[in-house]
């Protein structure tokens, strides 16, 4: 029987280890799985490496978790945000490590570590300090850089809907990195806000293949993330 | 030596204006987050262009109507946004296909400078107390088509942004094709920088004397 | 205006140039775009590589194209088919080139190319004849081959529902290469059995964006291949 | 040398039962072509399985009634199957990405020769005239967890496929984790060939006898 489901965020976060690499998907607020994060910020786990495309805002989710210093580095392509002075404050006192990657050479890495492709070349950031000390090469005259793929112990992947075999849809452009975060992780822990029958989703539709999910969890409503930074919330409450 | 620019040349939108007249019909789009936005707004009657924004969505439209936003439907810049019968979602490896592949036709990006052989620098002024962010410029500029650049001639404070050398980090090497200022249009050519268009007022001797690259007629 | 129907097959393949690398979908006869292979034989372009799966079989499609001498060089995984004798026979005799590329390196290569990706590496056939003569390179103590993106000049693809955006669904298998060649080529041709307006198909469910589409024919209802090699049917007929 | 083997030992149906009970519940699938189709028809009840087939379905059923095939649904073979319900349909660079990503837990798969150290040749006898063809076998057995292959013991001739070394070109290096044959099931160890069980009326010495890779009890 393949029941990917778990009952609570709590179950679904238990094993995470300290110094563990995790996905966390999102693009700013639109796909973050909020309810996860502040799972793992109970859970405990730190030393952590976050691979995430920002660096959450206010004081809830992402931002949250950087704030209780539970992580040791960030791995991500635009860590400046509007309303968050989390990470720029405990970078600025040399307290979390920034590894700064182009947002496209970022998706690629993930998806080449889920892909089983160890490296690639890319002709972005050629010529720029991003490119310094890695290895460039020739391909029909034109110069790129080899970049290694990322693959992590987690994914933590906000979805819309689920079934126990884990395949997953998302909404609109909540979408963005979830489905190349679920393949690239060990351990995929997902929740989605429906929970349906096998069959209900269309073979045709699913997103994510439920062989790269691991464990779902249902949360129905979860928090927007907006709206309690402008309600100056602050996790955990 | 460069003079602080005394001229204002075209308001912002006329800028917008002159960069959607350059992009043809059928085109697909990506505009990077602040001014280049505007462009959408000046795309002239007759000519359908689609917009493509880095975090999974072809076909973006304007803004939602007040009170419809969405936030699981934004653009690039983290706004509301909406999406335009025969738009589609995709995730972010795909979406980087579009841009890397080289099957985005133009995308418009502001700039902190551009050389004149092209050379861009528009994520970071290398300042040690900056949080540096690249988001998706330096995979745009490796991957689009065509790169157009829009910004002010000068800085703030009279400082030229036309230069003959990035003192920035750059985003890409040789990547612009075009630049839209407020006081004229120049093509990057083999040859440098070549005054394509001036606003009013403009004479090429001015432009020269606020420029640090070296215009050619 | 965004058009990319074309009245017919003849418009669709028109511009195909001698020498041309040619990607075209399919999985066996599933998804294999049989009707612009037709016109693609009318239309008479030759020294063609061909870049697919298979080799075809009877003596319609693929094989038929083959069977025509217009096809220099295939690229692909499987060249032995069941019912057809055509490649076989030319390979024998030397009038056809073969390169033999694992059907996951096949897939990658192309998904390479239409992503700007020059090359990347694999572990799939390490320490094969089919690696021979290609760089390898350990990464984490694992060793891997170096593999080149393909880049075609047109994309022969086969689609269940596409609109006038390019936007494109797929049937069941016959997806297969479909969505990656529709990217891999400068001009992507689509024959789709079903044109709807735009806006027809839902968003969240697009397989292939528009923007890898080049041009888009109507043809409600394509020949099934194994019928007409079971009717020992030969084109042009 | 090795003798001709006599002994009939298990027919291909009990090999195929002896693979399907040693797939655990829960497992993701790749069945080779041929024989390897076989043993999803012996997975015990209550283990729930699912099969993946690399031109791009997971959740793959049984065949379909006389009269319900549908060209456009299956397998690796070419032939008709069905869909379960759960099961999804994708492109080919996703297939690969579940199959060489390690997502895959068990293939089953044919064999020409397997060495003593799990090298694996069941793609090419490497004769001159042959039509080479490979498929998704290099794939599988670079990224697919376990890798179990099902053969019989000797050729039609009576030559050995469990060798010393392979003759014929190889599909993948050190790759097999265990073969089942019609005279027994051999693991893969570091060690050598283990012999894990014997068909009725197999000693371990005439198996060694019909082996050319030396076997360990």
């Amino acid at each position: 029987m393949i029941n990917k489901l778990v009952p609570t965020v709590e179950d679904a976060v238990a094993d995470i280890f300290d110094g563990a690499t995790i996905l966390i998907s999102g693009f700013g607020e639109a796909g973050s799985p909020i309810e996860l994060i502040h799972a793992l910020i109970d859970q405990g786990a730190k030393d952590l490496t976050v691979v995430s495309n920002n660096t959450g805002s206010g004081q809830v989710g992402l931002a949250a978790l950087i704030a209780h210093k539970r992580v040791k580095k960030m791995i991500c392509s635009f860590p400046r945000t509007a309303n968050s002075t989390v990470f720029p404050d405990l970078y600025h006192k040399g307290e979390i490590e920034l590894e700064l990657v182009p947002q496209g050479t970022l998706a690629e890495r993930i998806r080449a570590g889920g892909a089983g492709i160890p490296a690639f070349f890319t002709p972005a950031s050629v010529g720029t300090p991003l490119a310094e000390g890695k290895e460039t090469r020739e391909f029909d005259g034109q110069t790129y850089v080899m970049e290694k793929a990322i693959v992590a112990d987690f994914a933590l992947v906000r979805a819309h809907t689920a079934d126990r075999y884990g395949n997953l849809t998302y909404n609109k452009t909540a979408r963005n990195f979830g489905p190349i975060m679920s393949t690239g992780a060990r351990k995929t822990i997902v929740q989605a806000e429906r929970i349906v029958e096998l069959g209900e989703i269309d073979p045709e539709i699913v997103v994510t293949p439920g062989i790269f999910v691991q464990r779902v969890v249902h949360i129905a409503n979860p928090a927007q993330e907006s709206k309690l930074v402008a309600e100056n919330r602050r996790y955990p409450w | 030596m460069v003079n602080h620019a005394e001229i204002e040349g075209w308001s912002t939108n006329e800028m917008a204006q002159k960069v959607a007249l350059d992009i043809p019909d059928a085109s697909y789009v990506n505009l990077g987050i602040g001014i280049p936005e505007k462009v959408a707004g000046y795309v002239p009657e007759g000519r359908e262009v689609i917009y493509h924004t880095e975090n999974g969505l072809l076909g973006m439209g304007p803004s939602p109507a007040p009170g419809q936003e969405d936030p699981e439907l934004i653009n690039a810049g983290k706004k509301a946004v909406t999406a335009i019968p025969g738009a589609c979602y995709f995730h972010h490896a795909d979406s980087f296909t579009m841009i890397r592949g080289k099957h985005i036709d133009v995308c418009v990006l502001g700039a902190l400078q551009v050389a004149q052989n092209g050379d861009l620098a528009n994520w970071s002024t290398g300042e040690p107390d900056a949080i540096p962010a690249v988001g998706g410029a330096m995979d745009l500029v490796a991957g689009v088509k065509t790169v157009y650049v829009i910004t002010r001639h000068t800085t703030k404070t009279g400082e030229a942004k036309i230069v003959k050398t990035c003192s920035y980090p750059l985003t890409g090497k040789s990547v612009v094709n075009r630049i839209y200022t407020n006081l004229a249009i120049l093509d990057v050519t083999a040859n440098g920088l070549k005054v394509r268009e001036m606003a009013p007022e403009v004479s090429f001797e001015y432009l020269q004397s606020v420029t640090e690259a070296t215009l050619i007629r």
